[in-house]
């Protein structure tokens, strides 16, 4: 009797020993390594780096104030469980999830929410949405320590987006009391934030390095031990490294797509990354009156001209879809994406002949010179090779394309002052993928932005005042439906113009080493895997599917 | 020579004044970094505001005149994009670049002197050729495609050695091969000549009569001699593998300098590209001075003048 | 002066071919010379340049220059044997113990990046190998038996610091160093000032009069020859046209090509590298005629000299000449 | 040592036949010296090349620009897949390789023609100058010869490429950048020693202005240098392009070089060879042929030049 109960107790123990023990050092083990073509500033404080980065190598230690949808991409829930705005639109109230902690053990308060927008809007702040910040929000108030109202200068409906890691990066939280107490030379070489990984190492040109903390996330408790990012520029490299297994998952562009899947690697698309599009310049500027591209039937005969469908299956090798109207997506906020669908893929279609037959009839039976300034944000170099698509088709309708190469760096300043020297010219452009739809809108068209691409104060005409108009009244409706129609109505004008011209709706890429990661899925819309590396599992929890 | 060293610092100093001046300009042609470092969708206003906060917003002779004073005193400013003292990442980076950079040389020599010195003991003969064909094939090959080639076989189909990175001693095996392949063809062209001018010289010839072993004559008397050439071609060397290495460090993400240089320009990182070259010189330089005084030991009729 | 017929032969040279082969042609630069070294004496050399004596010298050395030289026919009977067919092994051994030779350029003659001593211990460690002696001390021995002041010093020094004089005493002290019975001494004295080359010459002479070996002295400069040499073999486009005691080639040379050449030099002080009193250039030696190859500069052609080569003549004791007009004695 | 010891001092009576004079029989028994022999085969690749350049609209199956990307990605004709339409396959974009390769050759020897001229030319006219004026002159232009060995000449092309944009201009002024110092020391090494020479004194005692001189005296003097320094710098060029491609900073797409060619295609590789490797082949067989041929016009024109 007492024999067995030894025997009983000794496997009791040994059982819950067996059950105890493996639970932990199985949860999470291994290392995670994924290689990156850019680690933009690579620096670990959130103030000192822009949108990609921060999404790329900064989001898996900090959380954004407002976070994701993860299914359907766009706008969601983050270190605030939801938010509201007072009935006269002036105040944001934010309530912050309770029991959140930084890596150094401290409570996530109202107080540090408070803190990091102050931070972000501060003098020392690289952050591009500094300035805005400064002249929208009046006050930031810590209403209880999980409550924060932020009081605007005007109605501000997009606030709550803006301080999403889906739209940008200022809605990182930072740990006030750590800063205060260690100084901000201290945080930065020794970080701290909130989210699913903690710092290890940061080894500038090379590499950073985290490991996952070992209590539950609301983001969600990673399955590996460590996270190593490494900063690869060549794309060949980084695919063959994938192949070797020296890193699990790249980013990759569609030109290195059919070689990734046909070397064995599974291929991840994120889909409504991006719009790739041209545009044309200065249209509406005196001196390019009896240019072509001044009339809107030959901007539209040039859309017509466009295979887009020979374009995404070529040069992004199936994996882009045909777009949205101009900085829209399936995810945009306030839109009836269904109905633009459709008016899209009839639009955008391609129809040589009717191209042609409207360049006759506007008199260039014989074509015209279009000048071209074919370029890539950084980021999507494959816009490049749409670009140079696309000439070709031009081409092929009788159009005598001439093609400037643009390093973007060269470019971007071409577009502002009095933009001479790309009036009368089309370009390649593109935009990121993100839910509201009237920024993007406000920097292309309105006459006071950099861009103008309708017109300027002196000189704002039919179509240009018509914008002016819905965005003004946009800022301030907070009725949905009404706001859904204004958003409808701005993309309608504009599309109409036919000066900004979708090509595709593009994919994020990524090479991935089956033996070393476990299946999973991106967040629509969001390139970067900053806010996917907790929820990848390792390969034999969850094999992918052939 | 002291004075000859004193006088080379002077020449260096200025050297250093002109490559300062061309490169601050230059790069305050390219435009502004700050439309990198945007989204494109912001306002006018936050390029403004992240303009001043660079301290890019006054006119470029006085940003001029400020980074010249504060050159003086050793600060060559701050990345804009890392945010750290321009000469503290290029110094971070430059071990990374300057492990490399020895055991390149080191090959290019291994195989491009053997290869010299059969080609000059075979003038005009098959063998001559063939070493001629084999050293000139480095050179030939553009490096970065000899990089991504080498990285598909040995590394993803044989799956010998790593694809990139730093790390222990298989990860230095393919940057350097592709550093040393475009050294083999200036070693060997150069102890080949000097090779051939040395064997028909008159000490040679008295080396023979003295008789001494063919080996004697060709590995001390002929190539110590000619060596001394092979010498003078390291400093030039050491500045085209510095600058190679932006390609070579870019295809195997090996984290030096040039890599760092390729960004600062690619970056519009005023204040690093600055640093950068302007410190890269000064590493040439003093690497010429280096070699010019090594060269003195090696020739005793240097020495003494 | 009189000629030591005594001595025993060290050096003897039988028709001698050394050709250059030449994408262009074939250019017989050493074509049959034959003479003979006995031992302490010093045998003169005279020619214009390019007349082949110093490719005489190399091939005695077996030391052709690159590029086509090759000797392809007669032999050099160094103490009995054809040293022509030794293999390079077995010339490694001969050369500089028992034939050695003395550059003409003493400024390029030393290897310029290592020292005195290391050039001159490599020569004596050489023949030495396993000798007690300290190598160091037989170094300095040498320096200062050609005359070097503070061989000590000079031991350490590179040639570079050394003026040309010096420099070629370093050269003669190693060329002798292996005691070789047979010196070639090419020029030795051309590059070096007219004081210095009296020394020089003073030199070589104590030199051999101590060790008996015998000198082949090649040189275009009949004064030197009137003061070092016992015999003198006066060299023409590739062969030796007469050969005989120094005072007998001055008081009454046969051949008129030694004519002419003393002729031009008055008192035999000058120099014969230029003759510009000889009429017409010497044959290419491309493509050389039948006859004698002296035939087209001669004042006394006739046409037996253009159709064939005259024999070698004796015409006195120990004196031949190749010409037809000679009367042998 | 036997291989060391010279053939020409071994036993002349009967010459050893070996193995090797068997398999290379050009050193028979008293063969003739064999040196520089005209390097045919170079020769015969850089005509092709040149041929290519100079007809390319002749040869080129299909304009090197237009798209067919229905095509895109087959592999050269030889092989499974291939089509009889493009021989050497198609790139990313359905474009024939071969007449892209034919065209690219035209460019990249433009290129080669164009920074050779300009870079060559300042260099020899600096190198000349320096050399024959000397003194103070001679210093000046040598230490910005100096600077500009000192300052890295890819990292100048990428500013000018960024600062300029992309283009043939910004592409040849970068490569000339690069090339004129080296010309010039060499140049100037040249005509320092032509200084001493009794011509130019003679010249000189004539009456003859510097610049007569040095145009009519020192300069066609050194053309052989200079012909060979051509030679051997075109691979420099062609290399130089191809790296420029690489780092972003060439000439832009669509327009065929070699260099763009392999940059476009390196990321295929693996399933895309012919992409990158085709035209990494031409680069590679082009810039051999010239420096082979660069070496033998050295030693016929100009044995004392060392090395580059």
């Amino acid at each position: 009797m007492f024999r067995h109960l030894v025997r009983t107790t000794a496997l009791v123990v040994a059982l819950a020993v067996a059950a105890a023990a493996p639970v932990r050092a199985q949860d999470q083990k291994g290392t995670l390594v994924f290689a990156v073509e850019s680690l933009g500033a690579q620096t670990l404080d959130p103030i000192l780096e822009g949108r990609p980065g921060n999404a790329v190598y900064q989001a898996v230690m900090y959380d954004s104030l407002v976070g994701f949808d993860l299914e359907k991409g766009g706008v969601g829930p983050g270190v605030a469980e939801r938010w509201e705005l007072s009935p006269d639109g002036l105040t944001w109230t934010f309530h912050i999830r309770p029991g959140q902690t930084f890596h150094n053990g401290d409570k996530l308060t109202a107080h540090d929410v408070k803190f990091s927008l102050e931070r972000q809007m501060g003098p020392g702040s690289l952050a591009s949405a500094a300035a805005s910040m400064r002249r929208t929000i009046k006050s930031i108030e810590v209403a209880g320590d999980l409550t924060v109202k932020v009081q605007t200068t005007s109605p501000q409906i997009g606030l709550p987006a803006s301080l999403s890691r889906a739209v940008a990066p200022e809605g990182a939280i930072m740990p006030k009391a750590y800063i205060e107490k260690v100084g901000e030379e201290e945080f930065r070489k020794k970080p701290v934030g909130s989210g699913p990984w903690k710092f290890v190492r940061n080894v500038p040109g090379d590499r950073i390095e985290f490991t996952a903390v070992t209590t539950p996330h609301w983001r969600g408790r990673p399955h590996f031990k460590e996270l190593v990012m490494l900063l690869v520029p060549e794309e060949s490299t980084r695919v063959a490294m994938v192949r070797t297994g020296e890193a699990a998952i790249a980013s990759i562009g569609p030109e290195t797509m059919l070689g990734a899947t046909r070397a064995g690697l599974e291929v991840l698309s994120v889909p409504g990354t991006m719009q790739a599009i041209f545009q044309f310049w200065g249209t509406w500027r005196p001196e390019v009156k009896d240019s072509p591209i001044a009339k809107v039937r030959v901007r539209q005969a040039l859309s017509l001209a466009i295979d887009r469908k020979q374009v995404i299956e070529h040069v992004m090798n199936g994996k882009a879809r045909m777009p949205y109207p101009f900085a829209t997506f399936g995810y945009t906020d306030f839109f009836s994406a269904d109905r633009w669908k459709k008016w899209a893929d009839e639009a955008y279609r391609y129809d040589p002949a009717l191209a042609k037959k409207i360049l006759a009839e506007e008199g260039y039976p014989n074509g015209f010179e279009l000048k071209f300034a074919n370029t890539a944000l950084p980021g999507t170099q494959f816009m490049v090779d749409i670009g140079t698509a696309i000439a070709d088709m031009w081409t092929k309708v009788g159009v005598k394309v001439t093609l400037k190469h643009y390093e973007w760096g060269s470019f971007a300043p071409l577009e502002r002052g009095d933009q001479a020297p790309l009036t009368g010219w089309a370009s390649m452009y593109r935009t990121a993928g993100r839910p509201d739809a009237p920024w993007r809108y406000n920097g292309a068209f309105s006459p006071d932005s950099i861009q103008r691409l309708l017109g300027d104060k002196g000189n704002c005409q039919e179509a240009c005042q018509e914008f002016e108009k819905t965005y003004r009244a946009l800022g301030s409706e907070l009725d949905r439906a009404k706001r859904t129609a204004l958003t409808d109505h701005m993309v309608e004008v504009t599309a109409n113009t036919w000066t900004v011209i979708p090509i595709l709706e593009g994919m994020g890429y990524y090479a991935i080493n089956t033996k070393k990661v476990g299946q999973f899925a991106p967040i629509p819309g969001r390139h970067e895997l900053g806010d996917v590396f907790e929820r990848i599992p390792r390969p034999e929890q969850k094999p992918w599917k052939k | 020579m002291k004075r000859y060293i004193a006088r080379r610092l002077m020449q260096g100093a200025v050297l250093l004044c002109m490559v300062a001046t061309i490169v601050f300009f230059l790069g305050r042609l390219t435009g502004n970094p700050v439309d990198l470092m945007l989204p494109e969708d912001a306002t006018p206003e936050d390029r403004a505001a992240l303009t001043q906060t660079l301290g890019l917003d006054g006119p470029v002779l006085d940003q001029f005149a400020i980074f010249v004073g504060k050159a003086i005193h050793g600060d060559l400013g701050m990345s804009i994009r890392m945010k750290q003292p321009a000469v503290e990442a290029f110094f971070d980076r430059l071990p990374n670049t300057l492990v490399l950079i020895p055991w390149a040389i080191l090959l290019g020599m291994l195989l491009g002197i053997p290869l010299g010195v059969v080609a000059a003991l075979h003038r005009g003969s098959f063998l001559d050729r063939a070493a001629g064909t084999v050293a000139v094939l480095g050179i030939a090959m553009p490096s970065f495609w000899l990089g991504i080639l080498l990285i598909f076989v040995f590394s993803v189909e044989l799956g010998w050695l790593p694809s990139g990175r730093m790390g222990g001693p298989a990860h230095y095996v393919l940057p350097v091969i592709t550093l040393a392949t475009f050294l083999v063809a200036g070693f060997m062209r150069i102890t080949r000549s000097a090779m051939l001018e040395v064997m028909e010289s008159e000490f040679v010839k008295l080396a023979r009569i003295k008789g001494l072993s063919e080996a004697v004559v060709i590995w001390k008397h002929c190539l110590r001699n000619a060596l001394i050439p092979v010498l003078t071609l390291w400093g030039v060397f050491v500045g085209n593998l510095i600058t190679g290495a932006i390609v070579t460090e870019t295809v195997f993400a090996w984290p030096g300098i040039g890599r760092l240089t390729y960004e600062a320009v690619i970056y519009r990182d005023f204040p690093l590209l600055q640093a950068v070259i302007i410190l890269k010189s000064i590493l040439i330089l003093s690497i010429n001075l280096g070699v010019d005084i090594l060269y003195a030991y090696v020739d005793p009729r240097i020495r003494v003048t | 002066m009189t000629p030591d017929t005594s001595g025993e032969t060290v050096l003897e040279v039988r028709d001698l071919h050394t050709h250059f082969f030449l994408r262009r042609g074939v250019v017989k630069a050493v074509d049959g010379v034959s003479f003979s070294l006995r031992r302490g004496e010093v045998l003169g050399l005279v020619g214009e340049s390019g007349c082949g004596k110093s490719l005489t010298a190399l091939s005695l050395m077996r030391l052709l220059p690159k590029g086509g030289a090759r000797t392809i026919k007669g032999e050099v009977r160094l103490g009995g044997r054809n040293i022509l067919e030794c293999t390079p092994a077995e010339m490694r051994e001969i050369r500089g113990r028992r034939i050695s030779m003395v550059l003409q350029d003493p400024q390029t003659s030393l290897n310029p990046v290592f020292t005195i001593g290391d050039q001159l211990r490599e020569a004596i460690v050489r023949r030495r190998r396993a000798s007690g002696v300290p190598v160091m001390e037989e170094a300095v021995a040498a320096l200062r038996r050609v005359e070097i002041a503070a061989p000590e010093q000079r031991i350490g020094q590179y040639p570079h610091q050394m003026s040309g004089g010096m420099k070629q005493r370093v050269v003669g002290a190693i060329a002798i160093s292996g005691e070789p019975g047979v010196l070639i001494a090419d020029e030795p004295t051309t590059a070096l000032d007219v004081t210095i080359q009296l020394q020089y010459l003073k030199l070589l002479k104590r030199l051999q009069a101590e060790t008996g070996m015998a000198i082949l002295f090649i040189t275009h400069d009949f004064g030197v020859v009137g003061r070092m040499c016992d015999r003198v073999a006066v060299m023409y486009a590739g062969r030796i046209v007469e050969c005989g005691p120094v005072q007998r080639i001055f008081e009454a040379p046969q051949h008129p090509y030694t004519r002419a050449l003393i002729a031009s030099v008055p008192k035999m002080t000058g120099s014969v590298g230029r003759l510009a009193t000889i009429e017409g250039q010497p044959p290419s030696l491309m493509d050389l005629p039948v006859g004698c190859r002296f035939a087209s500069r001669c004042a006394h052609v006739e046409q037996r000299c253009l159709d064939a080569y005259p024999g070698t003549v004796r015409v006195g004791e120990e004196h031949t000449a190749d010409c037809w007009k000679v009367m042998p004695s | 040592m036997a291989v060391v010891e010279r053939p020409s001092s071994t036993d002349p009576v009967a010459p050893r036949l070996s193995l090797w004079r068997l398999v290379w029989p050009a050193r028979i028994p008293g063969g003739f010296r064999r040196t520089s022999r005209v390097p045919w085969i170079p020769i015969a690749i850089i005509s092709a090349i040149v041929v290519m350049a100079l007809f390319a609209p002749l040869l080129a199956p299909y304009s090197p620009i237009d798209q067919t990307l229905r095509d895109k990605l087959l592999p050269p004709a030889w092989m499974a897949g291939g089509s009889d339409k493009y021989f050497l396959g198609t790139d990313a974009f359905g474009r024939d390789i071969l007449s892209r390769l034919i065209y690219g050759a035209r460019v990249s020897l433009m290129v080669a023609l164009l920074a050779l001229t300009a870079g060559g030319g300042v260099g020899l006219a600096v190198g000349i100058v320096a050399g024959y004026v000397g003194g103070a002159v001679d210093s000046v232009l040598m230490r910005l010869v100096d600077a500009a060995f000192t300052f890295p000449a890819i990292l100048f092309a990428l500013l000018l490429a960024v600062t300029m944009g992309q283009g043939l201009g910004t592409l040849v002024t970068a490569i000339s950048l690069l090339l004129w110092a080296s010309f010039a020391r060499v140049i100037r090494g040249e005509v320092l020693s032509l200084r001493q020479r009794d011509f130019v004194a003679l010249a000189r005692v004539r009456g003859c202005s510097a610049p007569r001189i040095m145009l009519t005296h020192i300069l066609p003097n050194v053309l052989n240098t200079f012909m060979v320094l051509v030679t051997l710098n075109i691979g420099v060029v062609i290399i130089a392009e191809a790296t420029l491609s690489f780092l972003g900073a060439g000439i832009p797409p669509p327009t065929p070089t070699w260099g763009l060619m392999i940059s476009e295609g390196r990321g295929r590789i693996a399933d895309a060879w012919w992409v990158a490797l085709i035209p990494g082949i031409a680069i590679t067989l082009m810039v051999l042929s010239v420096n082979l041929f660069g070496d033998w016009l050295r030693d016929r024109l100009d044995p004392r030049l060392r090395q580059l």
